[in-house]
């Protein structure tokens, strides 16, 4: 066989030549670093990968990265992508954008693209605050936040991004954090391989307009006792010396954080993550410091037979093999009842 | 009904045209009754066209009088242009139905009633106090009074339908004395009947025999002499194969031939809303023309997905009526600002807001021509009849993908609803365009020109050695990364308004529809009023008064002569559907005094309000 | 005291005299009439009630209601809506639409407004197809559903109306079905009483596009065994005899239904309504026939211990009293550094 | 910088006006030193207009071109009206600032460059590839060197801050170098520290250092001889109170006037976007001048809560940028149909689609007069410059509520964010125009118009005896019902018109600038064109020429005498930042051949500019 061997590309093949415009700081700087190395890792190829972005410091993504890009319009990226699916499924298309651009303005593309299961990754930046725009909280900013447009604190209570993709019916949820760059790359890894529309929550620092917002999960001292690395089959447990865990509350339903060792408490009573199990991860994705730890990793997971744009495909196909015009044009056109003026 | 010379068939009369309206409940099946009339006038070689009237209500109680639903068909030996003025004869199912429709008919016209409707429930449901064929209110009109409900359940009851199923047929009994009036070949209602009731044969069964009594009962009905079996030649039209279009098949099938004259498989993203979702129904169908049509979840995500679909190397087009075309005025300066083609739909309807759905209107023109932020150009066409729909999409698509540009294309309710009997073209003799997508690396520049149309080179992700990336940001002009430079924008502005210019050069010279190049009088329109203005200047050239016809298809940019032409008329009027919007532009663009006519109540204009219109400036 | 004491208002005092230009047979006739009823129940004062609706056949709502009545734009109801009650909190303000208006164009504004827990009560008409624009699937069609837009069968999943509104974090989450006159009214009296954002699905059909397409749990030799009441407190059970019932499988956390007397199963089993609970009520939103009876009634209320309108106004007032300009223009335009030029 | 006639001050030579840019990276805080300056000019009582330029990034890598603030200020003791069409002296704090502003310095003018900051780093980081401080690219200007770095970390050592805070006092060291240069009083500077840095008096202090140390530079340092020390005697202006003011803050406060003048509570609606957020930020603490203000989840939420504001009885206002505007057109389109009051406030910025969001643009006059489907008049009213704002502002809060209207009102990011002295009103002394909601019930009818205004009355839910149903379906004239009724429809679009135009006759007659009615040449303007408009047209005329100024403020309806008045000149000129938008419409009312002359880089036309277009006409 005379095939041509590509030399494997590396994370840096996938930057371009274009200067980054992010804050010196931003945690966006370690998002675009983990998704170059999971493109390196899985060996995308990047003459058929697509970025697609809405309007934000995140959805300034698909300029940094060498593959094809499209630079779209605030909001409205999910449905991009689902065009574009539609007429090419064999592109691999990505999404990215803040919490503005995919909570705010473009929630109901979202949910839409996650209902009808098209296949895309979705990465969404939550740095709960409006970037681009200059500090304006989010509909992810939590409860009394200052900001220039709430001078005296916000006073809506905000979107769960994981608890909003599951409301619609997600197939695939799941979150990381951009100083995990030991963990986000495998996240994003399993994500793009998920077929149909996989929702990823990046928890994503601005340094200038929401900085430490989330240290208190985050940081180094911090982050065992504050964060959960869900995996499938194994047991839920997270701290320094994975003593603490997750138990269920048989009757409330509810989860509880306990200790092992204490009260009587053994491995036995900590339960397993069942990534196909729904409830479960409605309850995951809603624990948030300082009650619970933030659970990380792929909270859920079970695909469907088929995403969108496939099964839009095979049923084009199948209805246009049935058809007796064939695709022929002036059998259209003399489709029905005809009649002859002669001459 | 202007009286024939002739008699050509035997006893009866011969007439050049007529107009019939049919009137009746949402449920008594008015335009399926129409249509089927439409079909055997269309085969017995007549012209016409017809006006689809519906109800605003989807099914609104029976007997009132919005729920009325009324078919009117104008037909003849001669050209056809409109759907008529007035009515000759009116088809009025129940008081309702007469009440809402007989300001239209004609004096003297002939009135055909279902007296088994003249209920004293239904006269009050219709809002008549006195029943108005008692009182004196139908003075001036011919009236056959006939017991249509009665005759019908008389003639289907060998058929086992119940009482309400029977009366069902109703519709099928009227169809058949019209039938009879106008010496129709029924055979083709009949074969209709058999094939849309297939399943249900004794429902076929029970329609023909009322078809048949309705005709049965023409022998012998008492007929006003005028109104008499009547015969209609054959009009002296173009030979051919024929079918009967509408507005909306024909803007479907001129899309689908535009993408397959391009090359392309199209991908048609639209959200529904009245009157623009005909064209989402007849294209979801046609999957084996590598049509793929999407309902997304409102439109601004219809006008995404088809410019991501355009972007990943389909032709993308999206639909809609006003209120849908507002929400995507953004996203279409983004298709602007990419230089990606799209076509988009509007079928216009009245407003402004909610409006007036299901009436008529002209009044997207500013939103076309003008209506985006920023200097946003684009080209616009409108198209003036169902089969001017068909050529005017197949050019949408061709300026959408030569010049990597977003074209407005503007149908509206009348022309998507009403139909007209259309010479059906060869498709092999339109000439293709196909679109050359770049593959080679070498040198590419994504905002490059092509000298000649100033367009850029679209290049479809995956192919290899062309990565790149676009977006709404200001690009540079030629890299097409993103450049805050105060020239470049300057540069890329005036690119983006001299290629859209630049298109006058590649589409013909403005004509003149009728009459002459010069003179006194011109009348300009643009889309549906093309019927009677039509039908308004050739009646008063026969006159012979100096007044001419020109229609624009290309809105924008307008053709290089029309300037010049408009300067060779004393006076200029232009009758629009709306307050006065492609006068706007006339008057910016050449100076020249246009004046506007206008007319604004859902309805098209009638051939004697153009000519009144004329009549003034003569 | 001298009050003026005004007669009880009936159920036919809150209708108008136009005419009602629903299809015969729809089931939004049902719907007015079981609002109209509660209306005379809980004694709303029409002049200080506001119906404001979206486009859709449901949404001609307000025509018919002797109440302040805005017919608004599709999709776009509750942010009207949330207008009305920033500037006046005391109207009692409700929303209606169908599931095209409020899941479709309008997801998203749907979405913010049970986010922000704006004080409204939203009824959504969920007849699974768009009835005004004649017949055309819905976000909440069922998969293979033929409509004119979808001629050979739809694709997409649908969302689940009440699964979307907890995932928005709704506080008040309910279902009725229109022909359930008996049960609607307590419903909706119910919704209208919670103080926040009341989320009602009601089932409803549309006689001309979708006709039958609930019938397999609305019909009246199926209900029974098809539908369940939640109501709080109170063993989730249903059947003709009461005998079905609802289990929690503590393992799976996913519910069972069951029958008392068989397989040892006895009351004790069968799980008791708590409204409060947010992962039951998940669980219960879920549910559909043939597995499951669907769940009526109120799955899901929580209150928050404020609406937004309310806490903004608050915050308004709080503020301006500590503000110095004390709303004196002439101060607010010499606000800052200001100099005299003399002449 | 002209040469003044007589040393007014001790030794320092008098200048009539000066343009000083200040520019350096994003970190440096160019804008507050320019904001400063400014105060410390303003206070000085001299005339002055600025223009801040920031960056596109947020935060771009420091020492990038791209990451490069500017702030300019134009100020002199003759009347102001632009930010100068070139700069006399450039404080360039890196080689970034350098590289992107020299071509702006006028021949012979001065750069004041921070040595420190000239790094080979920096300067391969600007893109030199030789120090311009070595090779002759600086040659014919006149460059003063000073490590400003250096001597801020050396003037603020005493007060213990790390070498990196203390290198961020460098703006105030050139800051009181410039306060030296115009002999401003920089107390006002060292009051504004002090309170700035309230809670850290250690930083007030350090940064009050480096200004004095600046200052005391400045008597040292060896200036050439015509930048010496100069002095700019007050203007001589208007007496009264006053301030600075942006155009942001001078809308948002006639917003305020205008809802207390009309009697109102104010819900402000809005979605974040460039420029138009300062207005919201501008309002959110506004509470106790009863301002709600709403972040909606976007642009068309935030018009329908507007809406819904309006409907409940309070002014409802909403505002964004081009690509947000365009997102409102469909509801504004039920606002005009519901015929409720509405101010929709417009900040322009360039385009399209994303476009340059922080650069100026004048290009949503379409859009504005235009841009919706259907017939669908509305009023539209532009500001010129940030005091304009305020009282342009209050005008169109009158129209909203006075005419049950939207009003468009139009600024854009250049007025927004430059500042102007601005005199303050009294505000006891605007007139008053209190909103009378109907109340009784007494023969209520819905759309019943008021016969002067047209408008119908305002009621708000919650009136007791006044229930009634609105919405975006036609509705009868009177009653407010569902009509489809084809002449109402026509009455109600001839209404809908006729209320719109009528308030032609409510606004005040086209004045003339600057100039004479009639003669050669007139210059129409609009918006932010005023101030190169208005200063070319003085020069020019101040040289015998016959030209004059118009400036349009009510661009729909326009002024009833405008026609008249533009036939009265020989040529019309309408210099536009957009590709010819105003020129459309009033060569389409009037068939006056007014000449477009465009400008479309992000960048406000320079004098000399409108100056070449006139010469060109002459
Ligand atoms: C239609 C429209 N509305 C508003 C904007 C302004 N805008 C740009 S980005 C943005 C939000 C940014 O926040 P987010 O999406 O969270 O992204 P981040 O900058 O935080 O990464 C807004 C409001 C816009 N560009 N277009
Ligand atoms: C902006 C806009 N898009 C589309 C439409 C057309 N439209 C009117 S109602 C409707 C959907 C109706 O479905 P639903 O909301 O479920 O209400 P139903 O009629 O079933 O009660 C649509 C698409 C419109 N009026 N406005
Ligand atoms: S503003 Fe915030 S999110 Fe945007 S680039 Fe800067 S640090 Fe990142
Ligand atoms: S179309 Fe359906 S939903 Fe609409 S009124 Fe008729 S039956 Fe009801
Ligand atoms: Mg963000
Ligand atoms: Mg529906």
């Amino acid at each position: 066989m005379n095939e041509v061997i590509q030399p494997a590309l590396k994370a840096k093949d996938y930057a371009t030549n274009q200067e980054v415009r992010w804050c010196p700081g931003c945690g966006d700087y370690a998002i675009i670093k983990a998704v170059q190395k999971t493109m390196a890792d899985i060996g995308a190829d990047p003459a058929n990968t697509v970025f697609v972005s809405g309007i934000g410091c995140a959805a300034r993504f698909p300029y940094y990265m060498e593959t094809f890009g499209f630079h779209t319009i605030h909001g409205r990226a999910p449905s991009f992508a689902t065009g574009i699916k539609l007429v090419n499924p064999d592109l691999d298309v990505w999404v990215v954008g803040g919490d503005g651009d995919g909570l705010s303005i473009g929630g109901n593309h979202t949910m839409h693209a996650i209902r009808r299961n098209v296949d895309i990754t979705y990465l969404l930046f939550n740095n709960e605050i409006y970037g681009l725009t200059k500090g304006q909280y989010s509909p992810t900013s939590r409860r009394g936040t200052r900001s220039p447009s709430t001078p005296d604190g916000s006073i809506d209570s905000p979107v769960n991004a994981l608890s909003f993709a599951l409301g619609a019916n997600a197939r695939f949820v799941a979150r990381g954090i951009d100083r995990r760059q030991d963990h986000l790359p495998g996240v994003l890894a399993r994500a793009h391989s998920h077929k149909g529309c996989s929702f990823v929550e990046v928890i994503q620092n601005c340094i200038v307009y929401n900085d430490g917002a989330f240290e208190h999960f985050t940081e180094k001292d911090v982050k065992a006792d504050t964060q959960i690395e869900c995996v499938h089959g194994e047991l839920l447990l997270f701290g320094k010396d994975k003593k603490r865990g997750l138990r269920l509350n048989h009757d409330s339903l509810e989860l509880e954080t306990v200790i092992i060792g204490e009260n009587g408490i053994t491995e036995d009573d900590i339960i397993v993550h069942d990534e196909t199990n729904r409830t479960i991860a409605g309850a995951l994705a809603r624990m948030e410091p300082p009650h619970f730890p933030m659970a990380i990793g792929v909270l859920y997971c079970d695909p469907a037979d088929q995403s969108y744009e496939k099964a839009v495909l095979r049923q084009n196909r199948a209805v246009a093999e049935k058809a007796t015009t064939k695709g022929d044009m002036n059998a259209l056109l003399r489709r029905g009842a005809t009649w002859d003026v002669a001459t | 009904m202007e009286g024939g010379a002739v008699a050509a068939q035997s006893s009866r009369h011969e007439v050049t045209d007529a107009v019939v309206r049919f009137a009746g409940d949402s449920g008594d099946g008015m335009q399926l009754t129409g249509t089927q009339f439409t079909q055997a006038t269309a085969m017995a070689g007549n012209d016409l066209a017809t006006f689809p009237d519906f109800p605003a209500e989807i099914r609104a109680p029976a007997g009132t009088t919005y729920g009325v639903s009324a078919f009117q068909i104008h037909f003849g030996s001669k050209v056809i242009r409109t759907s008529g003025d007035e009515i000759d004869v009116l088809v009025a199912m129940n008081p309702a139905a007469l009440k809402t429709n007989i300001d239209d008919l004609r004096r003297g016209g002939l009135v055909i009633l279902d007296t088994g409707a003249f209920t004293a429930r239904n006269l009050s449901k219709a809002g008549y106090e006195t029943s108005p064929l008692e009182d004196k209110s139908l003075e001036g009109y011919r009236i056959l009074e006939i017991d249509m409900s009665r005759m019908t359940v008389e003639a289907v009851k060998d058929h086992g339908l119940g009482n309400k199923d029977a009366l069902r047929c109703k519709n099928m009994w009227a169809l058949g004395l019209i039938d009879w009036l106008y010496a129709r070949d029924r055979t083709i209602n009949e074969n209709w009947l058999r094939q849309k009731f297939e399943k249900f044969p004794e429902v076929a069964e029970a329609n023909i025999a009322a078809l048949n009594a309705g005709h049965a009962f023409g022998e012998t009905a008492d007929f006003p002499t005028e109104f008499g079996a009547a015969y209609v030649a054959p009009a002296r039209i173009e030979p051919g194969t024929y079918r009967a279009l509408t507005g909306a098949e024909g803007a479907a099938m001129g899309l689908v031939a535009g993408a397959k004259l391009a090359g392309l498989p199209m991908l048609f993203a639209g959200y529904p809303i009245t009157p623009a979702s005909a064209l989402l129904h007849t294209l979801a169908p046609l999957k084996d023309f590598g049509v793929t049509t999407f309902q997304a979840e409102d439109e601004i995500a219809a006008i995404c997905a088809a410019i991501g679909g355009s972007y990943a190397g389909a032709l993308g087009v999206t639909s809609s009526s006003g209120p849908g075309i507002a929400l995507k005025t953004e996203a279409l300066g983004l298709a602007i600002a990419t230089e990606l083609p799209l076509v988009v739909v509007n079928s216009q309807r009245g407003g402004p807001s909610t409006g007036l759905p299901t009436k008529t209107e002209q009044s997207d023109l500013y939103q076309a021509v003008y209506g985006r932020n920023a200097d946003s150009p684009l080209a616009v066409i409108a198209c003036h009849s169902p089969g001017d729909a068909y050529y005017a999409a197949i050019e949408a698509c061709r300026i959408a993908v030569r010049y990597m540009t977003p074209v407005i294309f503007l149908t509206d309710g009348y022309i998507g609803n009403a139909s007209e009997p259309w010479r059906i073209p060869d498709f092999e003799e339109h000439t293709p365009f196909p679109v050359r997508f770049r593959t080679d690396p070498e040198g590419y520049k994504v905002y490059e020109r092509n000298l000649e149309t100033l367009a850029r080179a679209w290049v479809k992700p995956g192919t290899p050695g062309l990565l790149h990336r676009i977006g709404g940001i200001e690009k540079d002009h030629l890299t097409g990364n993103i450049s805050y430079d105060p020239e470049n924008h300057q540069r890329m502005t005036d690119a983006r308004r001299a290629k859209i210019l630049g298109i006058a050069k590649d589409i013909p010279a403005q004509e003149v529809d009728h009459g002459q190049n010069g003179g006194e009088i011109a009348v300009v329109g643009w889309g549906s009023t093309y019927g009677p203005i039509s039908r308004a200047v050739s009646g008063m050239r026969a006159n012979g008064h100096d007044v001419s016809h020109i229609h624009i298809r290309h809105i924008w940019p307008l053709p290089e002569n029309l300037g010049e032409l408009l300067r060779s008329y004393k006076t200029v009027i232009v009758p629009e559907m709306n307050t006065g919007q492609l006068v706007t532009v006339l008057r910016s663009e050449y100076l020249v005094d246009c004046k506007p006519v206008n007319k604004v109540n859902g309805k098209p204009f009638r051939i004697v309000e153009i000519e009144d219109a004329i009549q003034a400036h003569l």
